[in-house]
């Protein structure tokens, strides 16, 4: 099996602050990786080199073994390399059903139709309704986005990040504030992805971890302090010193 | 839900009637109102103008003061064009588009980057810059005293410009009309959606693979080639082009006007141009010296009241009669 | 040739004045006030009435005019500026250029619309040689007052506890009411300071910029420049900008004369280009 | 050709029915009311009032009707509003004008309308070969900028520099000038343009000054004149030997007493001065002053009130007919006794003719006024043949 996304001695410096320090991550095809790590461990630092909103100081990001490591944001999504957000973004005057169209067009290549409507393509209408439906966003697709329950929005975050066909989809803590009774729907969409779609989840519920992660990374000041198995972590006692001092301790 | 979806979908770019309604009275009053063409001129001209800010502020979000920049290229083209025996109007006005558009593209780089107060000011550079540029070119522009010798010939070879402004303000909304069921055809493309979603979120835009530099740069252009339209219709509707054209009041009014009616939903623009030439023009009849004062106590009263409540309430009153 | 360097710089000192109150307007809290230039010709106009026609001693009215358009400023402020504090910059466009069109006809109406000037008293119209530089008296009184204004702002935004009372209230509002600060009071002492100082600039430069009711539009761009290039969050960045601006404009005339206010234009567009926050703004973190 | 005249006869149709019938003139008055100029419209609105309230407003049996409307100074506006006031209010006459692309602007139209266009501000020399239906009766710039160089030379000034506005009437200042130097035997130093908006004059006074001549040449638009001659006075230059020269513009009536001392002794050539010494000009300033609590008629103003007057013996010569070309036609060779002194409407280029006067500022009844002590008669656009 070869990798899908590797990086190869990633590391970004701010002025002298190294935040990411030499890191080498491996996901194979259909992998459900988890990264984890303490706050200010420098995950989301690690999620923007990766997406590229930040340039890494040095290292390589390879796609399918292609360097994209100074390829733009959206041509790195275009290859395939998706994420969310952990604090939404989303575009607050649309509704889940443009918020969807307009990325099921993109991922069609129409995105750049400037004659023909949104909705004049049977495909668009069609990846539009299998995605809300998954994430059970039907019944509020006309609704306007930022009216809509946090929740909901959560779900929508996802739901666009699906819209847009990932090979490789990073989850920036997906569960974040989102209530306890609203978290299985989350869960369960992303439970529902393709098995060929690999996943790289960030987050700090050890529940969520235990129960998605094939494979485990443990993130702390920038690098990389081990990876295995969710069994192998969980004996790790140096892990378990990195938490002892934090809430998971 | 299929159906459901698609049906919302079509819906987004369908004609409601106000819109139908607009239109019609548009064109209406061409027959009705024949003593009031020449001001429905300037207003169409405005309204176009204003039309291609919204595309920049109101759909792509890049506030703009400088916006005149492109409206005087445009003039001046088909000024220039005009006094060098060129007097075909669509061809000047076409030649004015395109130049600047040519124009918007080339400053449109200038604009992706910084913050409103920024593109304020590069925007506003921009036309400064340029109306010292047309200053200083006075063997080409006139200068100070105005682009003389224009001679501008009929309209399709056919309909020659009257005093009475009638055939100029048919130009005019034929033009108008035109260029706007283009923008509003874009606008509810995919293309339009996705400038939306770059003044929606920047970030979450690229995060689905969308260029955001590029449609800035696309809608940039696009807005810049309308409004060098705009600037040719004044300039061959009045055949004469002087440096106002160009002048930071002008990028000031049109931002007024634009603002007067309402962002983003094209339709600002054309009926702010209607408020606001109408109560200049009448206010300026009633109190030539003072009528500054007035439209200033409306701009006022409208933000501190808010716009809603104040134009709320006509629509308001027809949601209760309607019930 | 240091009396051009010298007229710039007064030049500049005047509209330092004159804008910073729209740079603590617009970094602080955030409100696009171009309506400020119409708070300057207010000071100027009270100052050409005080001087010119009741005769009061030109030294005494500076003050007056800025406490007068600071006046003006806390009325303005109280009654119609507290409803757009949370409104769109677009809207806050709307609202003060139309009250910039409302003070230049009420001016207009009231005053006149030739140009007025307030009458210099005699000790200011005279000229010093000082080490072969021609120095006009007005002009180093403009220099003295604008540069003592500087280092006066300077001090009380970061030494005392109204500054920082006041940077606290722009930073969170609500954490700051939280800790007992009165935010509305706190904007409200901001914004006559603003006006005040606009005021005072306004009588003072009347001598250099003239007086008529177009003065506001006239000078907003020059406003603009000065808060842009020079940063809206500090007092240094757009005193820096100010002086920079005049003495380049009164140079690039001197030297350039044919390039006309190319040259300014041409060198804010390269300066925000190339440093979109300001030329003087601390540089971002990250 | 046909079908084209055909279209605008088809257009036109529906506005003709109302065309007929006047027994009232009307005469629209564009002017800039507001921006950067008011101060120019407000002095020829005055004024036109003034002209209306003493001889009536009836004359040759017709009534007299003033509209007044603002153009901003913007030229877009003044063509419309031109336009619109003679197809909606159908005025027999445009007048005012504040600034030549103003004027240039409604040129064509007025042509086309075959409406005359009486100009009572702008000066640029070209406007009036625009069109066969202009008539101008403020003043030409060439007229001040050659008399004041006529008056330099025959006292003994050998050098100047000259500092205008950078526009047509700041050019034709600058070129008339300079022409009548050199014709004199004497030297321009050097020829500064200032631009339209410039707010510190310091800079050009300065270079002025460096250049060290005897004299220096000023023009600028009326409104600006009193910021230069402050500046002026300002940086000492007063007192280094150089000499202000200006065109009347520069020492402007209405401003004048607000300029303050620094003024005094000043030399300018103009055509009106609120001090011209005549029956005629006493009472007009006095009425005028009666009407308008506060302000001073200056150049503009007696630019109104003889345009109107114009206006009235036109419209007594053609028994009240209206004709576009007819009215034209009478104005030409017209003369009387205006404020100004004596002034004529150039039968062949219906321009202006009048005196031009040598005057010095000095206090008068602790006044400001331009004082004349010297008369070129009768002078004509020096840049028309």
């Amino acid at each position: 099996m070869t990798a899908v996304l590797e990086t190869i001695g990633l590391e970004r410096r701010f002025g002298g602050l190294i935040a990411t320090s030499n890191v080498a991550l491996r996901l194979e095809r259909g992998a459900r990786h988890a990264l984890i790590g303490p706050n200010g461990a420098g995950k989301t630092t690690l999620v923007n080199l990766l997406t590229g909103v930040l340039a890494p100081s040095a290292g390589r990001i390879l796609l399918d073994g292609v360097d994209i490591t100074t390829l733009r944001q959206d041509r790195r999504v275009r290859r395939g390399l998706v994420r969310t957000f952990q604090i939404n973004q989303l575009f607050g005057d649309f509704t889940p059903l443009t918020t969807v169209g307009l990325a099921v067009s993109r991922r069609l290549g129409l995105d750049t139709q400037v004659w023909r409507r949104l909705g004049s393509r049977k495909a668009v209408v069609d990846g539009c309704v299998e995605v809300l439906e998954r994430f059970g966003l039907l019944d509020v697709m006309n609704t306007k986005v930022a009216t809509l329950p946090y929740g909901r929005q959560r779900l929508l975050e996802i739901a666009t990040a699906i819209a847009c066909g990932p090979r490789v989809l990073l989850l920036d803590e997906p569960a974040a504030g989102v209530p306890e009774a609203e978290r299985e729907g989350i869960l369960a969409g992303v439970a529902a992805l393709p098995a060929d779609v690999t996943v790289l989840l960030i987050e700090h519920d050890m529940d969520l971890v235990f129960r998605f992660a094939q494979r485990i990374s443990v993130l702390v000041n920038g690098a990389i302090l081990t990876e295995g198995t969710p069994s192998e972590i969980a004996a790790d006692h140096r892990v378990r010193a990195v938490y002892l001092g934090s809430d998971h301790g | 839900m299929r159906a459901a979806a698609q049906a919302a979908l079509a819906d987004l770019g369908r004609w409601r009637w106000p819109e139908v309604a607009f239109w019609v009275a548009a064109w209406g009053s061409w027959l009705l109102l024949p003593e009031q063409h020449l001001l429905l001129n300037e207003v169409a001209i405005l309204g176009l103008f204003a039309l291609s800010l919204d595309l920049v502020l109101g759909f792509a979000g890049i506030i703009s003061l400088g916006h005149a920049a492109f409206f005087g290229c445009g003039a001046y083209v088909a000024g220039i064009l005009a006094r060098l025996g060129w007097g075909d109007p669509v061809l000047g006005l076409l030649a004015a588009g395109l130049v600047a558009m040519g124009l918007g593209f080339v400053t449109s780089f200038l604009v992706l980057r910084g913050s409103d107060l920024t593109r304020l000011m590069v925007t506003l550079s921009v036309s400064l810059v340029l109306f010292e540029v047309a200053n200083r070119m006075a063997w080409l522009t006139g200068g100070a005293d105005g682009l003389q010798g224009m001679v501008v010939g009929p309209v399709l070879g056919w309909f020659a410009f009257d005093i009475f402004g009638s055939v100029a303000y048919a130009y005019s909304l034929v033009v108008l009309f035109g260029l706007f069921l283009v923008a509003r055809r874009v606008m509810h493309s995919p293309f339009g959606l996705s400038v939306r979603a770059v003044k929606g979120n920047a970030l979450r835009t690229a995060a689905i693979g969308i260029p955001v530099n590029g449609r800035l740069v696309a809608i940039y252009t696009m807005a810049a080639g309308y409004a060098g339209v705009a600037g040719g219709l004044l300039a061959q509707t009045t055949q004469f082009v002087s440096l106002d054209v160009i002048a930071f009041h002008r990028s000031a009014d049109v931002m007024l006007t634009l603002v007067l009616g309402g962002v983003g939903y094209l339709y600002g623009g054309l009926i702010g141009a209607l408020v606001f030439k109408w109560a200049q023009s009448w206010l300026s009849d009633l109190t030539p010296e003072y009528w500054q004062f007035w439209i200033g106590l409306v701009f006022v009263a409208l933000v501190v009241i808010g716009r809603e409540r104040v134009f709320g309430w006509p629509a308001a009153v027809l949601r209760r009669i309607a019930r | 040739m240091l009396t051009i360097l010298f007229d710039g710089i007064a030049y500049g000192m005047i509209l330092f004045v004159l804008a910073v109150g729209l740079s603590v307007t617009l970094g602080l809290m955030n409100v696009v006030n171009l309506a400020h230039g119409a708070f300057a010709m207010a000071g100027g106009y009270v100052g050409v009435v005080l001087v010119n026609r009741l005769g009061v001693p030109y030294l005494a009215a500076l003050p007056l005019a800025a406490v007068a358009a600071a006046l003006i400023g806390v009325v303005l402020e109280r009654t119609l500026y507290v409803h757009v504090y949370g409104k769109s910059h677009l809207d806050q466009v709307l609202f003060t250029i139309g009250l910039v069109f409302m003070a230049s006809s009420a001016v207009s109406w009231a005053l006149g619309s030739q140009q007025v000037f307030i009458e210099l008293p005699g000790f200011l119209r005279q000229r010093f040689e000082v080490f072969g530089v021609s120095m006009g008296a007005y002009r180093l009184l403009v220099i003295g007052v604008c540069g003592a204004l500087a280092v006066g702002l300077q001090v009380l935004l970061s030494r005392t506890r109204f500054g920082s009372r006041l940077r606290a209230a722009v930073d969170d509002p609500v954490v700051a009411r939280g800790l007992g600060i009165e935010v509305g009071r706190i904007f409200l002492l901001t914004f006559a300071l603003g006006s005040g100082l606009a005021g005072l600039g306004g009588a003072l430069g009347a001598e250099i910029l003239g007086l008529d009711p177009n003065f506001p539009l006239k000078f907003m761009v020059y406003f603009l420049i000065v808060v842009t290039v020079g940063g809206a969050s500090s007092i240094f960045g757009p005193f820096l900008a100010a002086l920079l601006l005049g003495v380049a404009d009164v140079a690039g005339k001197y030297y350039l004369p044919a390039a006309g206010a190319f040259v300014i234009y041409s060198v804010m567009l390269v300066v925000l280009i190339l440093r979109p926050q300001g030329l003087f703004a601390p540089r971002s973190g990250r | 050709m046909i079908r084209r005249s055909f279209m605008a006869a088809l257009l036109a149709v529906p506005f003709v029915a109302s065309a007929q019938a006047q027994q009232t003139v009307k005469i629209g008055l564009i002017v800039p009311m507001t921006g950067q100029s008011q101060s120019t419209g407000k002095q020829i609105d005055a004024a036109v009032r003034l002209y209306l309230q003493q001889h009536g407003d009836t004359v040759a049996g017709k009534k007299i009707e003033v509209v007044l409307r603002d153009d901003g100074g913007v030229a877009d506006t003044t063509k419309r509003v031109a336009q619109e006031l003679i197809v909606r209010d159908k005025v027999s006459v445009l007048a005012g004008f504040g600034l030549t692309p103003l004027a240039m602007a409604t040129a064509p139209l007025a042509a086309q309308a075959k409406v005359p266009m009486v100009v009572m501000a702008a000066a640029t020399s070209i406007i009036t070969a625009q069109n066969p239906f202009i008539v101008r009766t403020s003043q030409v710039l060439p007229q001040p900028a050659a008399a004041m160089a006529q008056w330099a030379v025959e006292n003994g000034i050998k050098s100047a520099v000259t500092l205008v506005t950078d526009y047509g009437p700041g050019i034709d200042a600058e070129t008339w000038f300079a022409k009548r130097m050199k014709e004199g035997g004497a030297e321009v130093l050097a020829s500064l343009r200032m631009p339209l908006a410039s707010p510190d004059f310091a800079p050009f006074l300065q270079r002025a000054a460096d250049a060290k001549p005897q004299a220096m040449f000023v023009f600028v638009p009326s409104g600006q004149g009193a910021a230069v001659a402050r500046q002026f006075a300002e940086r000492g230059l007063d007192k280094s030997g150089i000499r202000l020269i200006a065109t009347g513009d520069v020492t402007d009536d209405d401003q004048l007493n607000g300029m303050g001392d620094v003024m005094l002794g000043v030399v300018n050539a103009g055509h009106y001065s609120a001090a011209h010494d005549s029956a005629v000009n006493k009472a007009f300033v006095g009425a005028f002053k009666a009407a308008n609590p506060g302000m001073r008629p200056n150049f503009m103003a007696v630019a109104g009130y003889d345009g109107m007057h114009a206006i009235y013996q036109a419209l007594v010569k053609t028994k009240g007919d209206t004709d576009g070309a007819a009215l034209v036609e009478a104005m030409k060779g017209l003369s009387w006794e205006s404020p100004r002194g004596p002034m004529m409407i150039d039968p062949q280029t219906r321009d202006v003719v009048h005196n031009l006067y040598i005057r010095k500022v000095e206090r008068v009844d602790s006044e400001l006024y331009n004082v004349e002590f010297a008369t070129i008669p009768m002078m004509k656009d020096p840049a028309k043949p």
